[in-house]
């Protein structure tokens, strides 16, 4: 029954981490969000018995491609900085 | 965009979602069941770990043909950065203190991490894609740290690098051919030959995991319009 | 309710959210959150039914993990591009439709 | 003896990597050499498969459903065929081309041979998800090669190029899930025999999203938004590989599906409905075309107008009688080479004019007929072709469609490729009245080497002569 429980409340946390990163305002919001729902769905490899996706999950889904988004934020907001839009 | 034709996408996904969740309702037994063939072939694949053993035997033309995807896709993120291939990112002017100590303590540590995915992948979960972004993560530390001078490697032999354990896998895959299949391992030696290709997968797809990194177009680079 | 089946409905819903995102969202980095979410969502509906009577099924995570790698590939292609398009263009959209000169 | 299937797809794999690691003067050398060796081995495979033999290759030794299967019949080999006899032209006419025009060229043989690999991965593979990795390995080559124009409209016609394809890739995923839930096996000929007309909505549901992928990686209209922008704006080389070739890698993707493992689940609404979507491709395509200013932009909507073509195969092959889904069959092959052979002459022909007068207005090409007559002469082959005038294997593939419309009592289709032909003789015509005026002062025209304009004039050539050696094409072909 709990675990269960957990994972609807994994399910839905991944539903609203998703939709979260689809509709945060700031970008910058918006790749914390989806780094969020990587390490989420690395919990739900780990729940569906996939250890080996839950470590590429980890470090390939959530960790470089979330290294890949900030650092395009960073040079997104660096660039705007100079030349205000 | 505007409001009709949004609200038009949104009510086809919404509609497609409501479909797939009633046949995902009622889906019938499947016909055939992988799981026993897996279990039945196992003996022979030369590892233990089923997982492994059907990324890199069962379909490992599969995993030859992703490899390929990652190369292409950091040879398209080179044009796209519009660099020589294997040139890479500006060091930052000043390294910070504190990013060069935490690289000096952390990067042995993921090496370490590296080394015991590749070998655990045989029988356990692990295995060369987790290694390899274990490392790629630490060559991206080292380099931000500016412990990594951008000249350590010539751009020839960082490309020999990156393609080394695509053209190992390929050797291996195309060696068979002579009185076999494509990737048709010889059972007793399957163990190594897959240890040996993961060898070398690891440590070209950490390069090439990097290098999606480190070569993104810079930061005020170019200014053509 | 198996996790399998639960996690596969879960994937049909991230699946659709992120597909409608990648048509809808207007800036590019959105975009391409909106494809991982979509490929996120493909993922657990391959793995998720396969184990929908609660078992292991080591084919359906090997595939997986290759569409792991490849979604990796595509969204550092699709980040260059975009940031190639900033330095370009100022912005991370696309430019209005110019009719050909 | 060694098996001609895996070396299909490992001699590109092969020579791209090697063209990544020593740079573009030895890529060229290295590429041509190994896509002449690929050109022997699709012929030796042809002869193999003709007679409706079936050829298989297990890879890894293993069995399907566990391993992956490789197979050859009909179908597949003339579209390997195809493939490499259009790209060793082109190989040739790029490094004429990238000797003068430096953009992407430091890319493109790599991004070329993943391509090419890819696509023979893709026509020789029985496995769904297999098939998934060789499409993303054919949209991300072909992305990278658009992106490698370096302009800021080329990186944005590259993106959205790119997030139509991952879209497209995206549906058929979620397919591939679908079947593997429902039948527990990927492998295309197991599917093939476990669907029957009694099947899943789950079965329907794949269908629906595969066929949409592909449609979406095709261009179908309305899904041709990115077409013309990738197409148009990258370097001529490019568009040729792309126009020709890439489009129908997806396409042919769609057939294969079609006519085997949906076969029970298809209905003549839904085949009406991809005909339908092919004659507003036609008419809109050709239209738009007319319109255009620029060669490249027009030969890009060409190519949407001619996918319209492509997509006729549906309605005229569901439901109808043998002869006419035979003739179908023969017709759309038929016209993807044609097309092929074709689109691949005039983009390259494009790329001389560039190359040469340094723009490609159509308003300014006057005097091009004097100064470049061959590439002038390509333009106008490759049009008699793209009209479907005799003796042209255009001509011919448009005859056996009619024929299989008027087998099949749709006479509706005839009245869109007669209206389609007209509307394309309009366009070819356009361009050619213009290159025969006189030049205007201000342009001027640098000559070119022999290799900017010989590949070009020999496919369009060779779309040409096609008309009279069809029957080797479509005797390979075999029955459906």
């Amino acid at each position: 029954m709990t675990v269960l429980a957990f994972d609807l409340l994994l399910a839905a946390s991944l539903l609203w981490s998703a939709i979260r990163a689809l509709t945060a305002p700031d970008p910058f919001r918006a790749v914390v969000m989806f780094i969020v729902f990587g390490l989420l769905m690395a919990l739900a490899w780990a729940r569906l018995g996939a250890p080996d996706l839950a470590l590429a999950e980890a470090a390939i889904g959530a960790g470089l491609a979330g290294a890949l988004l900030f650092d395009s934020v960073g040079h997104l907001r660096a660039r705007s900085g100079r030349r205000p839009k | 965009m505007k409001l009709l034709p949004r609200l038009g996408v949104t009510a086809v996904f919404a509609v497609l979602a409501a479909v797939l969740v009633h046949a995902v309702l009622n889906l019938p037994e499947p016909a055939v069941r992988l799981g026993g063939a897996v279990d039945k072939a196992l003996g022979q694949s030369g590892v233990s770990h089923p997982v492994t053993a059907v990324l890199l035997n069962f379909r490992g033309y599969d995993t030859l043909l992703e490899t390929a995807v990652l190369l292409l896709a950091l040879i398209g993120v080179l044009t796209a950065s519009g660099q020589v291939p294997g040139s890479m990112r500006r060091l930052p002017s000043t390294p910070h203190a504190f990013l060069q100590s935490l690289a000096r303590l952390v990067s042995p540590l993921m090496v370490l991490a590296a080394g015991y995915l590749l070998w655990a992948g045989s029988h356990r979960p692990g295995g060369a894609f987790q290694a390899a972004a274990v490392l790629a993560a630490g060559i991206i530390l080292l380099y931000l740290a500016g412990l990594l001078p951008a000249n350590a490697a010539s751009t020839s032999s960082l490309r020999a690098g990156l393609l080394a354990g695509f053209l190992i896998f390929l050797a291996l895959a195309a060696a068979p051919l002579r009185n076999g299949a494509l990737l048709q391992y010889p059972v007793e030696m399957a163990g190594a030959l897959i240890l040996l290709i993961e060898s070398g997968l690891t440590l070209s797809l950490a390069l090439t995991l990097a290098g999606l990194f480190l070569c993104l177009p810079d930061e005020f680079e170019e200014e053509d319009d | 309710m198996t996790p399998g089946l639960l996690f596969a409905l879960t994937g049909i819903a991230l699946f659709a959210c992120g597909a409608a995102g990648v048509i809808l969202a207007p800036h590019l980095l959105r975009k391409i959150i909106s494809f991982n979410v979509m490929g996120s969502g493909a993922f657990l509906v391959l793995v998720g039914l396969a184990q929908r009577d609660g078992g292991v099924d080591a084919v359906s995570q090997a595939m997986v993990l290759t569409g792991i790698v490849v979604s990796i590939a595509a969204t550092a292609l699709a980040l260059a591009l975009a940031r190639r398009l900033l330095n370009q263009c100022g912005e991370m959209r696309f430019p209005a439709e110019t009719p050909d000169d | 003896m060694i098996d001609i299937i895996p070396l299909l797809i490992l001699t590109p794999l092969l020579w791209a990597s090697l063209a990544f690691l020593f740079g573009p003067v030895w890529g060229a050398r290295q590429a041509i050499a190994g896509i002449t060796l690929q050109v022997v081995l699709a012929v030796m495979l042809a002869e193999n498969v003709s007679g409706g033999a079936l050829r298989t290759h297990a890879a890894g030794g293993w069995e399907a459903p566990l391993g992956i299967t490789l197979s050859a019949d009909g179908l597949g080999a003339t579209m390997l065929l195809l493939t490499q006899v259009v790209a060793l032209p082109l190989a040739f006419y790029a490094e004429a081309y990238f000797s003068r025009h430096r953009d992407g060229s430091d890319t493109f043989w790599p991004l070329a041979g993943y391509l090419l690999a890819g696509m023979n991965a893709l026509f020789l593979s029985a496995d769904v998800f297999n098939l998934y990795v060789t499409l993303e390995l054919v949209g991300l080559a072909a992305v990278g090669l658009v992106a490698s124009g370096g302009s800021a409209h080329s990186v944005a016609a590259a993106l959205r190029y790119l997030f139509a394809t991952l879209l497209g890739s995206g549906a058929y995923l979620l397919g591939v899930a679908l079947l593997y839930a429902a039948y527990g096996t990927v492998s295309l000929a197991e599917l093939t025999s476990l669907v029957s007309e009694a099947a899943p909505t789950a079965t329907l549901l794949a269908a629906l999203l595969m066929l949409t992928g592909m449609a979406i990686k095709t261009a179908l209209f309305p899904f041709h938004f990115w077409l013309p922008p990738a197409h148009g704006g990258a370097p001529a080389p490019v568009s040729a590989l792309l126009s020709a070739l890439v489009i129908k890698a997806s396409f042919y993707l769609a057939v294969r599906l079609w006519l085997t493992l949906f076969l029970p689940l298809v209905t003549p609404v839904s085949a009406q409905l991809f005909g339908v979507l092919g004659a507003a491709a036609i008419c809109w395509g050709s239209v738009i075309a007319l319109r255009q200013t620029r060669l490249k932009m027009l030969i890009a909507y060409s190519t949407v107008a001619q996918i319209g073509y492509l997509f006729l195969f549906f309605p005229l092959a569901t439901d109808t009688a043998p002869d006419a889904v035979q003739s179908a069959l023969q017709g759309v092959t038929l016209h993807a080479f044609s097309h092929g052979f074709a689109k691949a002459a005039m983009f390259a022909a494009a790329g001389a004019v560039i190359l040469s007068t340094g723009h490609d207005r159509i308003g300014q090409l006057g005097g091009i007929s004097a100064h470049m007559p061959l590439t002038v002469f390509t333009l106008a082959i490759a049009g008699v072709s793209l009209m479907g005038l005799p003796p042209s294997a255009g001509f011919l593939a448009k005859w056996l469609l009619i024929d299989s419309a008027i087998a099949s009592g749709q006479w509706w289709w005839i009245l869109v490729m007669i209206a389609g032909g007209l509307l394309t003789a309009a366009y070819v015509f356009k361009v050619l009245r213009h290159a025969f005026l006189r030049a205007e002062q201000s342009v001027t025209f640098r000559p070119l080497p022999r290799m900017a304009e010989w590949p070009a004039f020999l496919l369009a050539l060779a779309s040409l002569a096609l008309g009279g050696r069809a029957t080797e094409v479509l005797n390979l072909l075999g029955a459906p």
